[in-house]
């Protein structure tokens, strides 16, 4: 009955969603964003922490709401570490662009093999009013790079 | 009102074959989602339209359409006739005095609203409104608004364990006399609960306070007699009556509709206008102003007619039986909670499955071509004081199946495995 | 956006076998009035509704009907895909920058309360807002109540004697920098009149004041750029543009519905809720409260799209041909006075005839199968400042014939010869 | 075209309307009622002045409207002249189901004969909008009469 929804809920989402490796504040956290979806109610904040240099030294969050946007925000956490906030703000782009649509955007080398990782997000194109829930974490992260257009919600 | 008692002196036995007669009547329900029949459970969100409603609206547009009132040919009064006849219609189907106490707004919001506004406006500063801890945003934020704006005491009664009105906290929130309209849902859209409507009437009035209630579930589900009730306002909406988008239903007892103040202001609602003020229309013009949902209107008129000629006996003991069915088949479900278990109810059903978000069970059900609604449902204080961050709400109409039920819950014992 | 500079540069031309055509889109027009062929020459009041207005609504009924947002399940996104589509689609007509700057309203009445409430909640008391002498009631007594709820001023612009906005009053009205909005027509409902929008959006900046333009009669008759008239606000109605009752439709730059306040307090329109307070969700949302016009919205988007089908460049020159036929012909009507003698006009003529009543006129016309409206067309002041009871007002959409301005005018002949 | 129309322009209704014979208020009038139809605008005083056994001596009026109500006041005040005022309620009583429906009640000999100059007001039956052109003046009629529950409003 629900064979082709492995589409969307795979392993590793349900997995990241059950045990997530990155919820809680880093210690040298330098960033903070809130980030919320009024219309279905999930709720997170997002903490950065920088290195000297400016990159994204390490990532946390605290977080309510659905399997897909816990596993968004973990793995948005894992996959920032070591980016520029100009590599973080594509990185992002890619995946909103990645869950409205399902297609993969060109990116750097670099980036790419982190946007492997990231794939299992595409699932919710097909799911319009789920779309919101893989893109939270990326619009905090947005927030939290300080980019004063962009609002911390979905 | 009650259900049990209904169903306890012969209620009338509806069969499968009558329920599919009535499936038949909704073009929508024939559509496949995923791949999969539509299994329709969203309808305290909002209910499908029988072919009656879709054909009146047509025939509206084709044959007698024109702007209502004022106009002096035949078109516009055979459109008048129509819209008028509509408002007949409504206050024939909750039993209310006259025609002229039901003013068509937009939707129970709107209707809510109003009372909001030229209720309190006959208010002082430190007088109070009482609404209930389970009032859906809509009778609760535009009090909050009001509240703020004009210095007016909010309280707020308690709801007990099994999702029903604590009435010895109304009673205690009434003590003081300074309660002027006690404002409570007729049924709860998470909990299913029906409250007493009579008895919370009854308690209002001898504290000197008037009663609203926010009928926009429980007209869906039983019949309503505004003056059995003992209600002063009685809100609802056309679109979970199996009716049109874009019309609601405010009726109030003519007394207040003269008193207060109007609400919105411009065309249709004035008796005399100049440059430097205005005089009002008597009720219920006075509260419509500009064009009316005037095809809205025929619509909402033919749906009550496609259900009285149902008929509510036969809507209750289905229902009834819907909401038997599906609390025995849940609650046999593991790790599944259900959340309100009041005596008397409509078709809303809410369980949480633990482990698995309401989202994601939505999601999860829509594979399966189950809609059904997730989230707060618009009642998120409720939500608050159940200590759950929403619910998934399973809701029935007279189009509902038991076949429907089980495949529900079958959906619900896959999602636990695939959670798992 | 001229009439007469548009026709004069080759203008479409638009053939009786066009408009036979267009006709044959609208079923009512098919009719019979006592007896004889209907002539609809009450457009203004409401037009009649194009067969795919219709279709699309009966389609959003029988195929993707669902309560919008919040709904994870197949049919609410598509449901919510066809409401937000009619959002970005009016945004298109408009030129809007964006389309959460569309707010869905009941009707232009509506849209025009919810600026006067929000936009005068921003202001101090002493602060003004203009209009002017030919406003319909729905863009006067809004204004009204408020300057009494709120102690502002209100200000009313001159109308000059060929029914024009007086630039030289406006501008007076403006000069003491007290005025924080003009709300304006864009096109009267009795004269006719185009509004000069831009040049009063430009006096009103000037003046440090927004401009908001009552477009329910204006975007019928040509295309609106909201940008390009450098507008605040533009409200108007679903029902006059060929489209359902039920529906009207506020733009506003997103700096303001950021600013203002919530009008009505409800479901849909609040970020999060606490028995204490609520948070507002961003705009448009912040001002649709409870369950929005959702048919109505679809219904909308495809007047819309049959409108632009036909293209604003043949209905202005088919509606300033109707409208040259008319004041010739019925100027050579002896007893028959004229109102309004714009140079800018839609398709719009009033007009009183010597000792005969409006009422009585309208009578004697239906009886000829012509539907045109009679009274104070909820301009009541206006009439006053005429110095008539009301008048006779015959309006044109893009089914208009010449022929049928001739059954008029050969009606209006023998209407003096029954009265003489 | 509009022959079929004489059935309620009937000339007596064109003529009262144009020389109305009562449009005055009476030197000796003891009582005053308005009546308004916001729909329309029709505006109308009507005054009664009374016998001292409390018969309608005299009526009069002045008004704002269209033929059909002017006419209906106009012929009003002449058929109420020597009425008790039950009797003008029965007649009052009896015009207004003539519009609404064109039937004509049956009434005492006294009335029927005064009834029977008012016929012509019941051509607008077929007219809904119009109905209320015709009733105004007996609203108002019965609002003198000091009907309290009437409102002087059509
Ligand atoms: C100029 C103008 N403004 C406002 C309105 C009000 O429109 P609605 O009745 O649809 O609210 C109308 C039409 O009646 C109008 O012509
Ligand atoms: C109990 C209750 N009240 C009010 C409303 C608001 O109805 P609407 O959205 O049609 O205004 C709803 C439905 O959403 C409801 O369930």
């Amino acid at each position: 009955m629900f064979d082709d929804l492995r589409d969307l809920y795979q392993e590793i989402i349900i997995e990241r969603a059950r045990h997530p490796r990155h919820a809680k504040r880093p210690l040298r956290a330098d960033r903070e964003a809130k980030g919320d979806n009024p219309l279905c109610g999930d709720r997170l904040t997002l903490w950065l922490a920088h290195t000297p240099e400016g990159r994204i030294a390490e990532a946390g969050f605290e977080a309510k709401g659905c399997a897909i946007s816990l596993a968004s925000a973990d793995l948005m956490a894992e996959a920032v570490v070591g980016l520029t906030p100009e590599e973080a703000e594509m990185l992002a782009d890619a995946v909103q662009h990645l869950a409205r649509t399902g297609e993969a955007k060109e990116l750097p080398p670099a980036l790419a093999e982190r946007f492997e990782t990231l794939l299992p997000l595409g699932g919710v194109h097909e799911f319009p009013s789920r779309v919101k829930c893989a893109t939270l974490a990326w619009h905090a992260l947005r927030a939290a790079l300080g980019r004063k257009d962009e609002e911390a919600s979905a | 009102m009650s259900l049990r008692p209904e169903r306890k002196r012969a209620a009338p036995v509806v069969t499968e074959e009558m329920v599919a007669r009535w499936r038949a009547d909704f073009p929508i329900l024939a559509t496949e989602v995923r791949g999969r029949p539509l299994v329709y459970l969203d309808s305290a969100a909002s209910a499908q339209k029988p072919r009656a409603v879709i054909a009146a609206m047509v025939t509206a547009m084709e044959r007698h359409y024109a702007n209502v009132h004022r106009g002096i040919h035949w078109l516009s009064e055979r459109a008048t006739e129509a819209y008028e006849g509509a408002r007949a219609r409504v206050a024939r189907f909750i039993n209310a005095p006259a025609a002229e106490e039901v003013v068509f707004t937009r939707n129970s919001t709107e209707a809510l609203n109003l009372v909001a506004h030229s209720f309190t406006a006959l208010m002082a500063p430190g007088e109070a409104v009482v609404i209930s801890e389970m009032e859906h945003h809509s009778n609760l934020v535009p009090w909050q608004m009001q509240r703020d704006a004009r210095g007016i005491e909010l309280r707020i009664a308690r709801v007990n364990e099994t999702g029903e009105i604590d009435l010895d906290d109304l009673e205690a929130k009434l003590a003081d006399g300074k309660v002027k309209l006690v404002a409570i849902t007729h049924m709860s859209n998470v909990l299913g609960t029906c409250t007493p409507a009579a008895r919370i009437a009854a308690l209002a009035h001898a504290a000197g306070a008037a009663v609203l209630f926010d009928g926009s579930q429980a007209i869906v589900h039983r019949p309503v007699d505004v003056q059995a009730i003992g209600a002063d306002f009685y809100a609802f909406t056309g679109h979970k009556l199996y009716g049109p988008s874009g019309i609601g239903v405010l009726w109030a007892r003519r007394e207040w509709l003269e008193r207060m103040p109007p609400f919105l202001g411009g065309g249709e609602m004035i008796a005399t206008v100049s440059f430097e003020r205005a005089t009002w229309a008597p009720p219920p013009y006075k509260f419509e102003a500009g064009t009316p949902p005037i095809v809205e209107a025929v619509g909402l008129a033919a749906a009550i007619d496609y259900l009285e000629g149902i008929g509510y006996e036969a809507i209750l003991a289905h229902e009834a039986a819907l909401v038997d069915h599906a609390l025995r088949r849940l609650s046999a479900i593991p790790g599944l909670t259900l959340w309100g278990r009041a005596q008397e109810r409509g078709g809303v059903v809410s369980f949480t499955l633990e482990g698995v978000h309401p989202h994601d069970l939505s999601t999860l059900l829509d594979r399966a071509g189950i809609a059904v609604r997730a989230g707060n449902h618009c009642a998120e204080p409720l939500m608050q004081k159940l200590g759950v961050p929403g619910t998934t709400r399973a809701s029935f109409g007279l189009y509902t199946t038991h076949e429907e039920i089980e495949t529900l819950a079958e959906a619900l014992e896959r999602v636990r495995e695939f959670f798992a």
